[in-house]
């Protein structure tokens, strides 16, 4: 069992005859992933791979294939329509692995999610690999093996390399969900580690944060009330100056609030382990497994 | 994007927000003239994009016109926190009885805007929120349906506002959501709103940020742009769509990705070095991005070594190593550099990267390490 | 047993200082109802009729009081922010007697209050009445008995019309909606027809609506599928010229649709006994019970 | 109120919906010096505030300038529907390839605006809405966030429309959207939109309807208005917050309440009679209103016999009452009245009717049926 998904469900990618849409549904489908549909206003009718439709509206799309996730690589300034769209065509779970997009218009998409009982993951992530069985999005495969930890994390590549740090040890994942660096997004880190606490296939979960906001003080909270299996982290900023966007939108110390150091305070305060580097995750869960 | 006061407050006089009558000027003698024009005292405020310019010296009074430009003069000779003052705003003196806080920023945790008013105006707010955190009231605006006038009233209630400027609040706060939706801020501020001895509503200073990332949405916003107030590197890298800011180390760092780029710094920090700078290249770089990336690393005389650390995932490795090799084909680095490149086409990269003469590393600590000891000269 | 409220609901008055608010206000309290709050922005501290404490704001009001339905009085321009404001502040029923309010302030102000789950009166309605324990708005309360016959409306004085003929027949009601005159408004006939439905003490329905809209229709099928108890009705307007707004804003045949024979047909259809003028009700009334 | 095809269309080009070019002329020869202007073939179009002005010969086209000031001499001197033309609109005659139909209006059900697309543009809709339902396809409008640019698709696939004009139709549908919102409307058409053989989208007639209660926040709107279009009685009824409608009957009504002055008209039919009019009266209507309301139902020669229907809710009877007597002082009818007070301050009222010579009824039947019997002379 994993989180969010499984091998049996079914991935629609919105904006999959861009570059890199149709550069990543390809990864996803030689993975194994269930790429059923794919959505490009005024392409539908066309083939992706030879065998993924392509249609103008996520209805459609869903109304042909039974779509249930969405993963979206639109461009940051259709993004929000194509996320609204595919919330009223029926999508349960949407992945939005765009980067850029106004901090309005996620306020206002998220707000109308919420209403409708969507799920989001992202913006601005790598999105969801539950290994040996899907991904939807970036997320490279050949990373991580399937196992017992769960990783959430605000990162992309700095997700990966812990991933494939664990995997070097041996170590598995049961899914790794990138919750993105924007600093409005969808699921956070509260959801997921809950949804983690609850999946009876993960035993430890790593969470990756880093500097700007308040997620991971209120996750430590969390923690220390909620979780019962036990919980690795690393946060990244400890050298970064405050005022300064550290490329994220939502890595930033404003007003002295945020800083790495107060993050590492919380969690350790909730008796996380927090690693000094990467690749330490690796060798925490070794020691914790 | 910072925008500067009195650029601000053109915006909110064009939205119906009661600001002092005034212009900027660039002269003193432009500001003698305006001075002149207003025909009482004014107020001469150093437009610099930077906080606390009234401790600098930068926000005077002037009674006469001659005295306007004395201290115009002054001022625009003045350099603020690294910034030189190239404009100032002379403005009608205000005949302040009151003075409080009205702002309107994105609370991130509660995922919408948020108004703060204050009863403490015209001092610094983060200082109001640490010593008396219940003199800030707020309320969350929702994202659909916008700030309505019942919250206003509440935050009228809260900081106590008397009731005969309960209207005029109103209307003052729901323009500046108005401000606040329109042009896309993350924050928009005024410190102090004053209430006059005359009766009046009055924003004295203003200040106003633009998501950048919904700036295509404004591009009647581009004229304003104080390249000043940038970094220049900073800002060639934005035009490439690199994120660049320097620091002050030896160790120039390359990294696809902001929280990778910020654990690489981390981790030389970690190892004893010092990173010279933060540069993400973002995801899916092409050649000519990394190349562009390398050449500004190199422009810093403080790098003694770079590390390039990439984890391909929408990036793919194979193209950033043509970057670097057209980067060092073309700038002939006399420094070393060590590489790292997993995942995506990460195989294809190294082969790429195999003929030119550089420091490889498979982890991540193990590149640090060696990037720092070379930056050491060992 | 009534719908909607009882004889210990707390009652704020929203508008209360204003002209018609305190008159109404005053009849309520001489009616028995627990009016417990009134709100009128600038003029907190205030008291009406030496018992009514006045506030600034609802939240105040509900905190001090503990109102649970409002009743609002305020002028047109200002009620969606009226209704808005109780909505946030806890409120769980709004009784909106106001007139004249913009139906797109309408059509916002429903969309949020359906999210919040908190139910609404009118707008351009004349409140709801439960004989014998209380009254929230304008209607009457001399003019009806507690008894067995539920009465909803789209009218105001129509309905007053109707509850007197039945009174002088000794017909007494269990509880009276109106629902109001407006295109767009809140609880709809469907809505109140299901309460009367589910409430024991409700024997027989009466149903009042006018030219305009599709409600009754859609009322009519509903009570061919749902309803066990009898409804009688009564439709204002079959003389009405087309095209012509009669005073209500929701009163207008347009396009052809929305006459009362078509109502009158799909209510016939459903076995609902059509009255054919206001004190014919109460005559059918008096045959069924 | 509606407004003109020549107002609407001054709206949608604010606001970046295309037009035809063109301008409204009050005489043949400004129609003429137009169409010199515009230099080709034009459209000569009526402006009345009725449908079905092409029928009536309200629109034609003419070649040239002499040909233009001919047919616009022809068409301002027609009446159409009981209107006068006073002006006509003289614009380009569009190169036509397809015309389609685009529109909004509340859906009451839905409780929100519904967009409404159809190929079938250029005919009446609501023809087409009967002949083939399925040639309309709907979008809903969430009244908090606005018509997004998918379901914008969603209409343009349901009508087929070709893919090369996507992109421009969603401009047209988002800025008609924003017209529907900024105007509270209660209807936007244009029927047809046409796709021109250059391959432009354009609104060729223009309907705009804005709701009467929002016209508060629209006093731009007031010179717009067309007192033609409206029965002067009804307007000046309006005027006094009264709701008239005239009718054709003997019967004059004077009620409280829409629903309760519709029932009373329908009553009057049911024992026999015919009503004059409707008139409400309103809420909390005082005795100055009231003498108003008599004077209007006064004024029309046909009124045998005046029936006044009042149930106290709001309104009270003592008022009614009042205002019944000041009108009788003033206007000193000749002809019978029957009243019928009840409800808030009803024997207050009674009380001081008493003296007046009434005729007084307690159940609607019997003043129905006095009343009736009263316009037939008995």
């Amino acid at each position: 069992m994993a989180i969010l998904m499984n091998k049996n469900t079914r991935i629609l990618v919105q904006g999959i005859t861009g570059r890199e849409g149709r550069f990543h549904a390809e990864r996803m489908v030689a993975y194994g992933a269930q790429v059923v549909a794919g959505v490009t206003p005024g392409k539908g009718g066309m083939w992706v791979m030879d065998r993924i439709p392509v249609f103008d509206t996520v209805r459609d799309a869903v109304r042909a294939t039974g779509a249930e996730v969405s993963v979206i690589f639109v461009p940051a300034r259709f993004a929000a329509d194509a996320m609204l769209e595919a919330a009223d065509a029926g999508i349960r779970l949407i992945i939005a692995i765009t980067e850029g997009i106004p901090i309005q218009d996620m306020m206002k998409v998220v707000t109308y999610l919420d209403e409708k009982g969507v799920k989001l993951v992202g913006p601005n992530c790598p999105g969801v690999l539950v290994p040996g069985q899907t991904k939807a999005g970036i997320i490279p495969g050949n990373i991580a093996i399937p196992g017992p930890v769960g990783v959430v994390s605000r990162s992309g590549t700095l997700t990966y390399e812990v991933m494939y740090a664990m995997q070097q040890r041996g170590i598995g994942v049961s899914t790794t969900v990138g919750i993105g660096g924007d600093p409005v997004h969808g699921l956070g880190f509260i959801e997921v580690l809950q949804m983690f606490e609850e999946d009876p296939d993960t035993q430890a979960v790593v969470l990756i944060g880093e500097i700007g906001g308040t997620e991971e003080q209120k996750a430590a909270e969390y923690i220390a009330r909620h979780m019962s299996k036990p919980v690795v982290a690393y946060i990244a900023g400890r050298t970064a100056p405050p005022g300064k966007r550290m490329g994220h939108a939502g890595a930033i110390v404003e007003g002295g609030e945020g800083t790495a150091e107060e993050k590492i305070r919380a969690l350790e305060a909730a008796d996380v382990r927090v690693a000094r580097h990467p690749e330490e995750i690796a060798e925490i869960l070794a020691s914790l497994l | 994007m910072k925008l500067h006061e009195y650029q601000t407050k053109q915006i909110f006089a064009d939205h119906g927000i009661p600001i002092p009558k005034g212009w900027v000027a660039e002269t003193p003698e432009e500001a003698a003239r305006i001075a002149q024009e207003l025909g009482g005292p004014v107020a001469i405020k150093a437009q610099v994009l930077v906080g606390g310019r009234g401790k600098a010296g930068g926000i005077k009074l002037a009674r006469t016109p001659e005295e306007a430009r004395e201290v115009a003069e002054r001022i625009l000779s003045m350099t603020i926190k690294g910034l030189p003052v190239r404009k100032v705003l002379v403005e009608e003196a205000a005949d302040i009885a009151q003075e409080i806080y009205l702002g309107i920023t994105n609370d991130r945790a509660a995922k919408r805007p948020v108004v703060m008013a204050s009863s403490e105006g015209g001092v610094d707010i983060e200082e109001v929120a640490r010593r008396s955190p219940e003199k800030i009231v707020r309320a969350h605006i929702h994202p659909l349906l916008g700030l309505q006038a019942y919250q206003i009233r509440d935050l009228a209630l809260g900081i106590e506002l008397p009731r005969e400027f309960w209207s005029s609040f109103i209307a003052f706060a729901r323009a500046l959501a108005q401000v606040y939706q329109k042009y896309d801020a993350t924050l928009v501020e005024i410190n102090p709103l004053v209430i006059t001895r005359q009766g009046n509503l009055l924003a004295l200073d203003a200040k106003l940020v633009v998501d950048d990332n919904a700036l295509y949405r404004h591009p009647e916003l581009e004229k304003f742009r104080d390249l000043d107030a940038e970094d220049p590197t900073e800002v060639e890298a934005r035009q490439y769509g690199l994120s660049y800011i320097k620091l002050d180390g030896t160790v120039g760092c390359m990294v696809n990705g902001g929280g990778l780029a910020m654990a690489t710094m981390d981790i030389i920090k970690l190892f004893g070095g010092e990173p010279a700078n933060f540069l993400d290249i973002g995801g899916g770089a092409n050649a000519e991005k990394v190349a562009r990336a390398m050449r500004l690393i190199l422009a810093d005389p403080k790098v003694k070594v770079v590390l390039i650390n990439i984890f391909g995932g929408i990036t793919r490795c194979d193209e950033v190593a043509r970057g670097i090799l057209a980067a060092m084909e073309e700038v002939k680095p006399d420094i070393p550099m060590v590489v790292r490149l997993v995942g995506t086409n990460a195989e294809e990269g190294r082969a790429l990267l195999q003929e030119a003469a550089m420091e490889t590393a498979t982890t991540l600590t193990e590149a640090a390490q060696k990037a720092v000891r070379l930056a050491y000269g060992q």
